[in-house]
Order: structure tokens, then C-alpha cells, then sequence
């Protein structure tokens, strides 16, 4: 594969009869989509949503949240069968979550239906999910309305990785209210070598149809993530959520989450949440987007956890916490689990209550405002403009041009992706305070006094610790959150 | 045959299937390099195949297959099978990664690997150490 | 009872003489205080402690602690037997526990050695502890040995009450080697009705002899505690523990931690933990006490905590992530078993886990300064240094009397307390943001510009809420921590 | 016997022993007072005579005894029989606050105070309606 496709992009809302042109290609993808054929399903779809209540609608959520100065919980589900996903969300429906996040297969995500298919088959035989997801498109409408109606939350989908249109149509169809959609994101942390003109095509396909519905009068939610892992740089993952957000109000889409994955240092959370929001409003308006609903979101730590529940449930905690001091509107959790096994509904139920006590107790808190917070938003504010300065610089002023040169060029890139046509040139570790700093940011065009700034805090932890940054650091941070108390322990000298 | 006119094990290793969780066999791949072995480093999103070409084409000693996200028993069924085939019944298979999906005893997800061909099945989070201290064994070489 | 036994109280060290003259009487009220009679028991136990390592001593730990900068975790224990109470220990010995605080029971809190002997071997017969703490009269040096021996950690005692001269004694010469000593605490907290001279007389004994033993050579240390309950004021806190510093170093002691039961306000709790530091060193420094050591610590939150074991343990890491972004040189903890049963060693496990994991995140990390801060710092210290001239005056430059007649005039008062003389007319609430405020400061000398200000943000919440400050508030916050989730969204409208 | 002319019900309640745990007799205290019972309050370290003695002198409907601190087995052993020697064994005798120390099943924590005299026995956190519907119904009130 190369990494163009050579197909035309330009980062404007597609004309309603280009979009339908593709729609019956999608659609034909796998024999759940046919029965979506032709613009009555459409409407179909739009008279099932218009029977929902208020409190399905994840952008509605949104703004209730926000007046009763409530924080959001949304756990994940996500199983080969449509009765294990319903299990999974009911040990939970009592605790309220505000969302169910149903991840998708990796099959469903590369558009491979035949082998979703066949897996749904064997784990139906077997009485055991051999799919790390739920896939959308072998269920179809129907599956896809039991999870809907099994729960009070709004049922929402990830499911891109290269192609999740299909999916997309049929949870839309089903009355599902949101979603995440991801381009440039997905490539970064999930593909080996497809198209990014594509995958940004995709995107907009996706896009197009959220934006189609809310025209209806449903007001379909679109989650602009950037829960990159969690070795990755702060100012990277706000770069890429804003072009994520940027593209999708192009398509006309009116309610967009922002979503940041925390590195787990307070300050610079806070700083890359404020900084995003700041700098997603300021682009939106510029563009002339002012009518565009933002909410910042945080996703849990996308990086190592610990085997050992107690130090997992800290960890958990701790990521709850710094969701809610950052003031955000929601936050996508993670479980017990999460080391060790696909999340089950039992540990979804007990992290509900620990985020929900945290985020309960920290109601009404939030960091102050302070220079040190001032500096570090500052920074990131100054990389991100830059970067996408550039990128919109080598589109010619088109955002989806440029993300794709800027691919090429190594304007975008970080470290630790399975993609292919990505430089790879960029290191990143953390200071002595654990934030998270470029060691080496490669050929982006990161600006002098940010590197400096970086450089300087690294140089604190060098001179502390004794010891050079370099790769020994990197390694030992790919584990250095999981790493095992009672290990460290043994270490000790006395 | 003394130590110093032995070759340089070699060794290939990657994440297979679909799965893109690269983060894992990046820190092995260090890790053995600096335990003096050859890595030919394949990466993640590698299909089965790919690992017995490799395998075939480096000579390799040992293939390190890691899985993370969930789908191991489908991307491995046949593994050590498809080995036996191209003639690599010889070569040293191991797993790792996080093989778990329903929560279930250890010792039945690695008796399920185990019949898929690997020697070796290792649970969450096995340290590089380990995996190099029984690789060496395996391979005589200490 | 009457408040004071007449007792001649006096802020100063105490006469050795005076002291051998009390110790009689002291090691003469149970069997195993016998052993200890004369100067040579003392002698002994100095031997016995200068054999031990440094990493014995709380003191030496707090030292190690800040040079390599890690915040120390101290788990609870105390059942009736030595043998419950060593098994208990040795759950968490591979996790590196820096100091065991063993509580001893009730019985031995209020000098009744015969009841708590009774128990103990009820208990014996039984299997089961018919003791909430470790009864170390009861089981005197050669038990309280084998406590020390079977840890690294260094042991030390939480006894007070009313008199805990002999458990000391016994502490002491078994190796402890830091303890909990209180007088003012202990009255409002667990004394219905003894004399606040004859308590603060008992504490004076105790620094008395802590002291006799570091002019020896062993750095005893001397945690002077205001963890009151979760429902007092920050500032309330911060004098109880600065005039229990103050009289302790007046008898000598050397090594002093200041500790504060938190409220679960970050920025208060942080201001409160601040404030303390800095007036600490400030009085010790006029009063010629230069020489004395101090470090902050802190006491997880000591008002309800719920009983489902999510919520449990969510509020346990953000009460280590609080105490950890304060700064503190280490926190007292709480197990998953504090709501509902005596806490077992398998539960303080889990608490070491969790706040471990918590503590080794946020290391280096703190709460920047902010105005925010500021405010609710000096707040603070206006209040306390107010109240600390107060009870001056009242005494006549000694606090110990000053003490006395605080309790008498209402400077020294609380809401939720057991003590009959005290005057009980303050009242406190949490603001909209939980911080904890005066709704009715009582007869305490709150400067008036603190009293308007905590006014001011219980009259935000009201208008918030629509409802007023009042009896209703008060009864809701007591369990507000505690409230199950489950319960909380059964009550929402959708 | 209308309801107008029922007397004011009258309930002894305190926190028994040595336990200064004051705050949840205190908050049920305030719960009773709205409910239109006549609380004679002990407040917390009370030794069970003074419960029994406050009863008769105030003929109590009935005794309302916390603890939390862990000592309950102790303080309460025989307060049923105390109260029954004192005249008081028709007195609604409810136990609550935190009575488990060992952990162990609540049945059986249950069943050692009912077999110390109490009529009923309260896991921790009980609400105090829950206490308060208990009572009307078991004094006829409703
Ligand atoms: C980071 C991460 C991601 C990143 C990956 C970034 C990247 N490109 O590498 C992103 C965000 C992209 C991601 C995506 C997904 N992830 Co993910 N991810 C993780 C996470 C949080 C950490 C993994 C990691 O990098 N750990 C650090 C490294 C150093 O540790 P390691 O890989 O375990 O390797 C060590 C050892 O195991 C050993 N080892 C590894 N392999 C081998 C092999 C051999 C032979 C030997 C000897 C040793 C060995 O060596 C290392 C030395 O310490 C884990 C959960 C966790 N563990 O905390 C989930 C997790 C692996 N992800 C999971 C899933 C399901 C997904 C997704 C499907 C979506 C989702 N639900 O989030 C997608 C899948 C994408 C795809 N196509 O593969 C699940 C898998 C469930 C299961 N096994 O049943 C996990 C367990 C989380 C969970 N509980 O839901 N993920
Ligand atoms: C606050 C507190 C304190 C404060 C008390 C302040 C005060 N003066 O009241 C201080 C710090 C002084 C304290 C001291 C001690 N405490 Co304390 N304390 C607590 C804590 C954290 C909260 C208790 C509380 O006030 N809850 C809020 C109120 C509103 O709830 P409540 O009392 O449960 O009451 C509700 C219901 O239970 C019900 N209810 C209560 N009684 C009754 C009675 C009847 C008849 C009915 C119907 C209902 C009912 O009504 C209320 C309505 O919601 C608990 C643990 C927890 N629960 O979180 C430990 C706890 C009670 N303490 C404990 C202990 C051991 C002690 C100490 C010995 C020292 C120590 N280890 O900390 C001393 C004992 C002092 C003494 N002599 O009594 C243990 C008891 C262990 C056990 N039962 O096995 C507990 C459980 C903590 C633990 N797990 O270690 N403590």
C-alpha cells in the first residue's frame, strides 16, 4: 500500500448527492446494510430517533450535566454477542452512566464483516466472545436497537480504524445518539499502512451523515478524540483533536466533543484541556463555525496499567480526580480489568462507583489558576498553532490537504505507532514531575521556545536523577506506571 | 563449539493479526538486542504469514509473537501447524502479550496456546528478563 | 466530674524529680509497669533502642523520605492478641509499610487494665477480638517486643484518651519509637467528661519522658495530631495541633510531625497543611525552640465513608492524591473495611496498594500557589494566630492554662462533640465547593474578616441551591460522604 | 384512644460505653424530634445503666442504643436482662451503628445482640426512616 490513494479531498460539506453516490456502495458492504438501501431509511431512522427521550441524546446529556455542574461518566462495552454487550451494560444501568462507549471489533474496524461474522458464529457455539468488540454490522439494525433500548444511558459507538461507515449507518439508524469519529487519530494508533486520504475521506462520509441527521432535528453528538496512548506528548494530542474538530464542522456537524488522554500530570491536563477548548472555539469562530457546541471530555490514561488491583484502583481514581479538577464535562473510564482481561461488566460496575465517589466528593473543585499552569497551557497553545499553521500552510489553507502532506513531511509524527509512512523520528519521556516532554520532536515544527521549555524541564530530571535522557528512559516508561509496588519495595535498601 | 565462534542468535518478533499494540514488542525488541541477540523486528499489524517468512528467510531460532488485543485464539489457530509446513518445526515459538479475554485460570488459556503450536505461553506484563533467560535455555546458550 | 481536678499546670519542662515522682505512681496502676520501675528500666531501654537501625526510627525515615522525596504510607492495626495483631502486620510487610501506627483499645485509653486484660482473654478463649485496639498494658514490654520485631516499619502508638502514661512507658522500652500523644484533641474528640488540666497534665508525662529519651540518644518522635472529625473547620484543626506542638516541645521533644485530618477541599486542605507549617516553625522559632524538627503530615478524612467498596475506595485515593499534591512527608491511611468493620490486614493490603500506587504517581507533583490558595491560607492563619493570642491571654502567657480556660470561655469549641464542657455553639457547613465554613464561629475569636468570608461562601451556596444554611445542612453532611450512588441516581428525574 | 389524645411517645437514646461516636445518635436525634417523638438525648459515653435509669424516669416507649466503636459485645452483654430486672422488659430495645468488628456474616452478628435483648438490630448506615417506620409500627403508632 502507499500512503495515498489519490483520491480528490477538500475539507467542504460534500453535496448531499455525492454523499449518496457513496452511501449505496457502504451499504451494499454487507447484507445488514441493505436493508438501510434508498432515503426512507433515512427517514425511517429520523422517526425512531424522534420517539427517544431527551435523556438519550448525548448532547443533551451535555447541557443538563453542565447546569446541574454534574460530571459525566461513560463506561465501555463491547462483546461478540448481542445478549454478553446487554449482560455487560445492565450490572451498571442502576449506577446511571450517561453514556455506554460500545466499542466495535478490530474486524468490524477494517471493514472485514465476513470474519466478524464467522467469529459471531463460533462465539454463539461456543458461549465465549472471541471478539474484542461488538460488531455493528453482523448484527445489524436490530441487534444494534436491543442495546439501545436495554439501558437509559445514550448508546454511542467507536468503531473506526479505517472504515466504519457501514457501522456508522446502522447505529444511526438504530437510534444511537453519538460517536467517535477519527481519522488522522486512528491511522497514528491503529493502522499499518492505509491511505490517509482515504481514512480522511472516510471520516467525512461519517461526518456528512452525523451532520444529515442533526439537519433532520436530531442532534446526533460527534467526539473529535484524541486518547492517543499515553507516552504521547500533550500538545500532540490537542493538535490532532482540533484538526479532528476542524473537519468535522466542515461536514456540518453542531455538537462536537473535544477528548484529550491524560498523561496523568495534573497541571499539564488541566493546561491541554483549557488549551484545546480555548483554541477549538477560537478556530470554529475563525472558520465560521460559532453555532458548533463544544465540551471537553477526558479519556483514562491511555498507557500501561497495573496487574495489582489495588494499585489499578488507585490509578482509576487518580485519573478521576484529574478529569474532574480539569472541569470537564465527562469522562470515558476504564475498569479493573483493564491489565489484564476485556473488561467485564462487574469491573465497569465497580469503577463506576469509584470514579462516581471521586467525581461526586470533587464536585465544585478545580485547579486555580496559577503561572505554572499559565506557562504550561502556554506552551501548547504556541505548539499547536504552530503545527497547524504548518499543516494548513502545506494544504494551501485546506485542513485535510495539509493532514495528509503533513503526514508525508514528518509535521506529523510522534513515537511508538505501527503506522508505516509515519517518520517515527519524535521522543518523548517525562521530567521529574512526571509530565510528559519532547526529548526530540523530530521534524515537526515545534517552536524553538517550546523545545527549550522541554529540554529545560528534562534537563531537572537529568541532574536530579544522575542519569542522561535517552532510550533507557523511554523504555522504562513504557511500564513505569504499571511497575509493581512490592517490587520497588525490594529495591530498597532498608 | 565455543561461545565466541557461535552465531549470533537471531530471533523475529512483532505483534500478529490485526492487533496495532506496538509498544510491548518495541521494549522486547530492545531488550534483546541488548542480550546479544539478532531481532528482525516486524512490527505490529503482521499477519501470521509474515512471521514464518521471516522466519524461513533470517534463519531465525525463535519466533516471538506478541497479542494484545483480544483476538490471539483466532489470529494463532494453526500457528505452530503453519511452522511445521514451512519447515520450522524446529524454531522456538513464544506468546505474550495479554491473552485473556473472558477472565479464566492461566493455566487453561495457556493449555489453549500451547495446543496451537507454542512452547511457551506468558501471562500479563512477563518481564523481558524472563522471556531472555528461557529463551537462552531453550536455545542452549548458556 | 468537674472541667478541672485543679491540677497546678505550668508550660515548662518538667523537673526530672517531678517526674520520677510521678512515674511510681505511674508504673505501680498495672503488673507490667512493675518490670519498669527505676532508673535502670529506663537505662535498659535506651540499650535495647540504640541496637536497632535507623529504619526503625520514624524520625530517620522522615529524614530518608525527603532526601529521596517519597511520601510515606502508614497503614493502622490493633486487635486484642499480639499474635492478631503480628498477623495483621505481616500482610503488608512486602509492601514496605514506613511505620505501623498501632491503636490501642478503648479499655487501655481510659486506664482500665484490668477490663482490657478481661478481654483479652475473652478473646483468647474465643478466637475473636473483643478489643478495638492493641492492649499494650495488657501485654506489656515482651508483647509490645514482639510487635516491633516481627516489622521493618517503625512502630508507634496511638493511646491517648485520657491517660496513656503506661502504655508509653512500655512503648518506649519495647522499641517504639514514635507515638500519638494529645490532650486537647483527645478531650473534645473522646472524653465525656474528664479535666482538661488532669489530660493535659497526663501529655506532659508522656513528652516528658519521649524527651528524657532523645537527650539519650534516641530520636523519639512525637506526631502532635489534630485529626479531628471530618466536620471541623480547617482552622479549627490548625490551632489544636500548633498548641499541642507547642507544649510538647516545651517538655523537650524534638521531633515533631503536625498532622491534619483532611476535609477532602484540595485547596483548603493544602492551605490548612501550609498554614500549619508555617506557624509551627514561626512560634517554635519565637518561643526558642528553634531546634525542633517538624514535618507535615496528614490523617484521611475522619468523617463517613461508605460502605459499598467502589465508592470505599475511591475516596481512599483522593484522599492520598490530596495529601500527596499538599506535599506532606507522609499520610496516615484508611483500609476498603473502614465503614464497616474493624479493619483487617488483608483490607490494609489493598490501602497500601492504592494509596501506593496514587503516592507514586503524583510524586513531584504539587499544588502550584494560586491567589485562590493564598486566600484560604491566610484565612487560616488569621483565624488560628486570633485564637492562639486569645487562649495566650487568657493564660497569661502560658498555653497549657490558657488551654484550660480556652475550654471554659468557648474559644476552644466544636460541633459533634462528646465532651460536656464544651460550649458546642459552633456550627460548620461545606460551601458550593465543599470547602468547610463557620455558618456560626460560637464564642471562638474568629477575626471578623475571616467569619464575613466564610459567610460569603455559604451564601453562594445558597443561592446556588435555593435553600439556607442550617440544622438541615448539617444533618445531610453527615453522611454526604457516605451516600450511596446507587441511592443518588434512583433520585433523579431521568 | 384517638391520635389527638395518644401522648407524646418518648425514646432514651445514646451512644453506649465508652464510645464517643456522637454524630450518628445526634443526627437521630434530629430525625426522631421531626418525627414527633419526645428524645430524652444521653449524647455518646454512657454506661448502659444510665440508659436504663433515663427510661424509667422518663417512661421511655423505648431505648435507642448506638455504637460504633467495636466494643459492643461487651458493653451490651446482658441489657436485656438489665432492663427486665429493672422493670423495663416491655421497652422497645433497638441496637444500631457499627457492630461488626471480625468480619462476618450480619446474620450472625444479628443473632448475638437479639440474644443480648435487643428487639431489633441495625447494620451500619441504616437511614433513620427505616428506624423510624420500625418503631411506629412496633408502638402501634401508625
Ligand atoms: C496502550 C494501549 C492501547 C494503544 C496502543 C498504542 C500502540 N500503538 O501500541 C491504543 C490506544 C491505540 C489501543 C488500542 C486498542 N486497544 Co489497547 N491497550 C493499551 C493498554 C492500555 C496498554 C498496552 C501497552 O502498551 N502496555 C505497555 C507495554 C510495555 O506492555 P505489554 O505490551 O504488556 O508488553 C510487556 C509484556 O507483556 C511483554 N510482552 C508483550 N508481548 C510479548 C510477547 C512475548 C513472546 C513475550 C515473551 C513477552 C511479551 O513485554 C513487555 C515488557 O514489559 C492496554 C491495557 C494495559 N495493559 O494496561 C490496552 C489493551 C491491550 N487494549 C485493548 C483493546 C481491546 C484495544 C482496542 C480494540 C480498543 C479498545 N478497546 O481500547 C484497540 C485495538 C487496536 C488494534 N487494532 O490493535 C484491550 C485488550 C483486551 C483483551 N486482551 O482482551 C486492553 C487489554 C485494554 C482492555 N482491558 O480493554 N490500546
Ligand atoms: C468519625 C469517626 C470517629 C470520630 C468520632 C467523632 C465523634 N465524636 O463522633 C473520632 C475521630 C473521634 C473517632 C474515634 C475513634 N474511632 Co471512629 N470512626 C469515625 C467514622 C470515620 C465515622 C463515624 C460517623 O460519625 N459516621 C457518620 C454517622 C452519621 O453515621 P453513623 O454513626 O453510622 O450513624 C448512622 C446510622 O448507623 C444510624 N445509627 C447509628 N446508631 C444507631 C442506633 C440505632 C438504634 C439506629 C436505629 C440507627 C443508628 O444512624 C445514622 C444515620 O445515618 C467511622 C467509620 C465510618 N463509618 O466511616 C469510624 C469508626 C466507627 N471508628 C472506629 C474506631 C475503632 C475508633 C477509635 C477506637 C480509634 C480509631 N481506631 O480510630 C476511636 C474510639 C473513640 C471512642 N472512645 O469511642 C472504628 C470502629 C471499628 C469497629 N466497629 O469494629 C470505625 C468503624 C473505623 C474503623 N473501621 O476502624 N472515630
Amino acid at each position: 500500500m502507499t500512503m495515498l490513494a489519490g483520491i480528490p479531498l477538500r475539507t467542504a460539506q460534500w453535496d448531499w448527492d455525492y454523499f449518496l453516490h457513496q452511501r449505496r456502495e457502504v451499504l451494499s458492504l454487507w447484507p445488514s446494510g441493505s436493508e438501510l438501501q434508498g432515503d426512507d431509511a433515512i427517514a425511517a431512522g429520523v422517526a425512531y430517533h424522534k420517539a427517544q427521550p431527551w435523556w438519550k441524546y448525548a448532547s443533551l446529556r451535555n447541557k443538563r450535566a453542565q447546569q446541574e455542574q454534574r460530571i459525566q461518566l461513560v463506561p465501555q462495552v463491547g462483546h461478540a454477542l448481542t445478549e454478553q454487550t446487554i449482560a455487560h451494560m445492565q450490572c451498571s444501568e442502576d449506577l446511571g452512566p450517561d453514556r455506554w462507549y460500545v466499542l466495535t471489533d478490530t474486524y468490524t474496524r477494517k471493514a472485514e464483516y465476513a470474519k466478524a461474522q464467522d467469529a459471531v458464529e463460533r462465539s454463539r457455539r461456543d458461549g465465549f466472545s472471541y471478539l474484542n468488540g461488538y460488531p455493528l454490522a453482523a448484527h445489524g439494525v436490530s441487534g444494534a436497537r436491543a442495546v439501545n433500548e436495554c439501558t437509559r444511558a445514550a448508546v454511542g459507538t467507536d468503531n473506526n480504524d479505517e472504515d466504519a461507515r457501514l457501522p456508522w449507518e446502522i447505529a444511526l439508524a438504530a437510534g444511537w445518539t453519538w460517536g467517535t469519529i477519527k481519522s488522522i487519530e486512528e491511522l497514528i494508533q491503529h493502522s499499518r499502512d492505509f491511505p490517509v486520504d482515504r481514512n480522511i475521506h472516510n471520516q467525512q462520509y461519517i461526518d456528512r451523515l452525523a451532520a444529515h441527521y442533526t439537519e433532520q432535528g436530531v442532534p446526533i453528538l460527534r467526539r473529535a478524540s484524541a486518547n492517543l496512548p499515553g507516552w504521547d506528548s500533550l500538545g500532540f494530542k490537542v493538535t490532532v483533536s482540533l484538526l479532528e474538530v476542524l473537519l468535522s464542522a466542515a461536514q456540518g456537524v453542531k455538537f462536537i466533543d473535544l477528548s484529550i488522554g491524560i498523561g496523568m500530570n495534573l497541571v499539564q491536563d488541566v493546561a491541554a484541556i483549557q488549551a484545546l477548548r480555548a483554541l477549538a472555539r477560537e478556530y470554529l469562530d475563525k472558520l465560521g463555525f460559532g453555532d458548533v457546541e463544544i465540551h471537553s471530555w477526558t479519556y483514562f490514561f491511555l498507557g500501561d496499567w497495573p496487574l495489582q488491583r489495588g494499585q489499578m484502583v488507585g490509578q482509576l481514581a487518580l485519573n478521576a480526580t484529574i478529569s474532574a479538577l480539569a472541569g470537564c464535562s465527562g469522562m470515558y473510564i476504564k475498569s479493573p480489568d483493564e491489565a489484564t482481561t476485556t473488561p467485564t461488566g462487574e469491573g465497569f460496575r465497580e469503577a463506576m462507583e469509584i470514579c462516581g465517589q471521586v467525581v461526586r466528593l470533587v464536585a465544585g473543585q478545580r485547579l486555580p489558576e496559577s503561572p505554572e499552569l499559565a506557562t504550561e497551557r502556554a506552551m501548547i497553545e504556541c505548539e499547536v498553532r504552530a503545527v497547524v499553521a504548518k499543516i494548513m500552510e502545506l494544504g494551501n489553507g485546506d485542513i485535510a490537504v495539509g493532514a495528509c502532506r503533513g503526514f508525508e513531511t514528518g509535521v506529523i509524527d510522534t513515537m511508538f505507532s505501527p503506522y508505516r509512512f509515519l517518520k517515527g523520528k519524535v521522543k518523548v519521556v517525562r521530567d521529574a514531575n512526571g509530565a510528559l516532554r519532547y526529548l526530540d520532536p523530530g521534524l515537526t515544527p515545534i517552536p524553538r521556545e517550546v523545545a527549550e521549555y522541554h529540554r529545560e524541564c528534562i534537563s531537572r530530571r537529568e541532574a536530579k536523577e544522575g542519569t542522561q535522557a535517552g532510550v533507557r528512559w523511554i523504555v522504562r516508561e513504557a511500564t513505569w506506571a504499571s511497575r509493581s509496588l512490592r517490587d520497588e519495595v525490594a529495591e530498597r535498601s532498608y | 563449539m565455543d561461545r565466541s565462534s557461535r552465531r549470533q542468535p537471531v530471533v523475529v518478533l512483532g505483534t500478529i493479526g490485526h492487533d496495532a499494540h506496538i509498544v510491548g514488542s518495541s521494549v522486547l525488541r530492545i531488550a534483546l538486542e541488548e542480550a546479544g541477540f539478532k531481532v528482525v523486528f516486524l512490527g505490529a499489524v503482521v499477519p501470521a504469514e509474515e512471521f514464518i517468512d521471516a522466519a524461513r528467510e533470517s534463519a531465525a531460532d525463535a519466533i516471538l509473537v506478541s497479542s494484545l488485543y483480544g483476538m490471539a485464539r483466532i489470529d494463532c489457530s494453526d500457528f505452530g501447524a503453519k511452522c511445521e509446513e514451512a519447515g520450522l518445526g524446529h524454531v522456538k515459538k513464544y506468546l505474550g502479550g495479554i491473552l485473556v479475554t473472558d477472565p479464566e485460570a492461566w493455566d487453561q488459556t495457556e493449555q489453549i496456546f500451547r495446543a496451537q503450536g507454542f512452547d511457551r505461553v506468558y501471562p500479563p506484563q512477563t518481564k523481558t528478563d524472563v522471556a531472555i533467560a528461557d529463551l537462552k535455555r531453550d536455545l542452549g546458550l548458556d
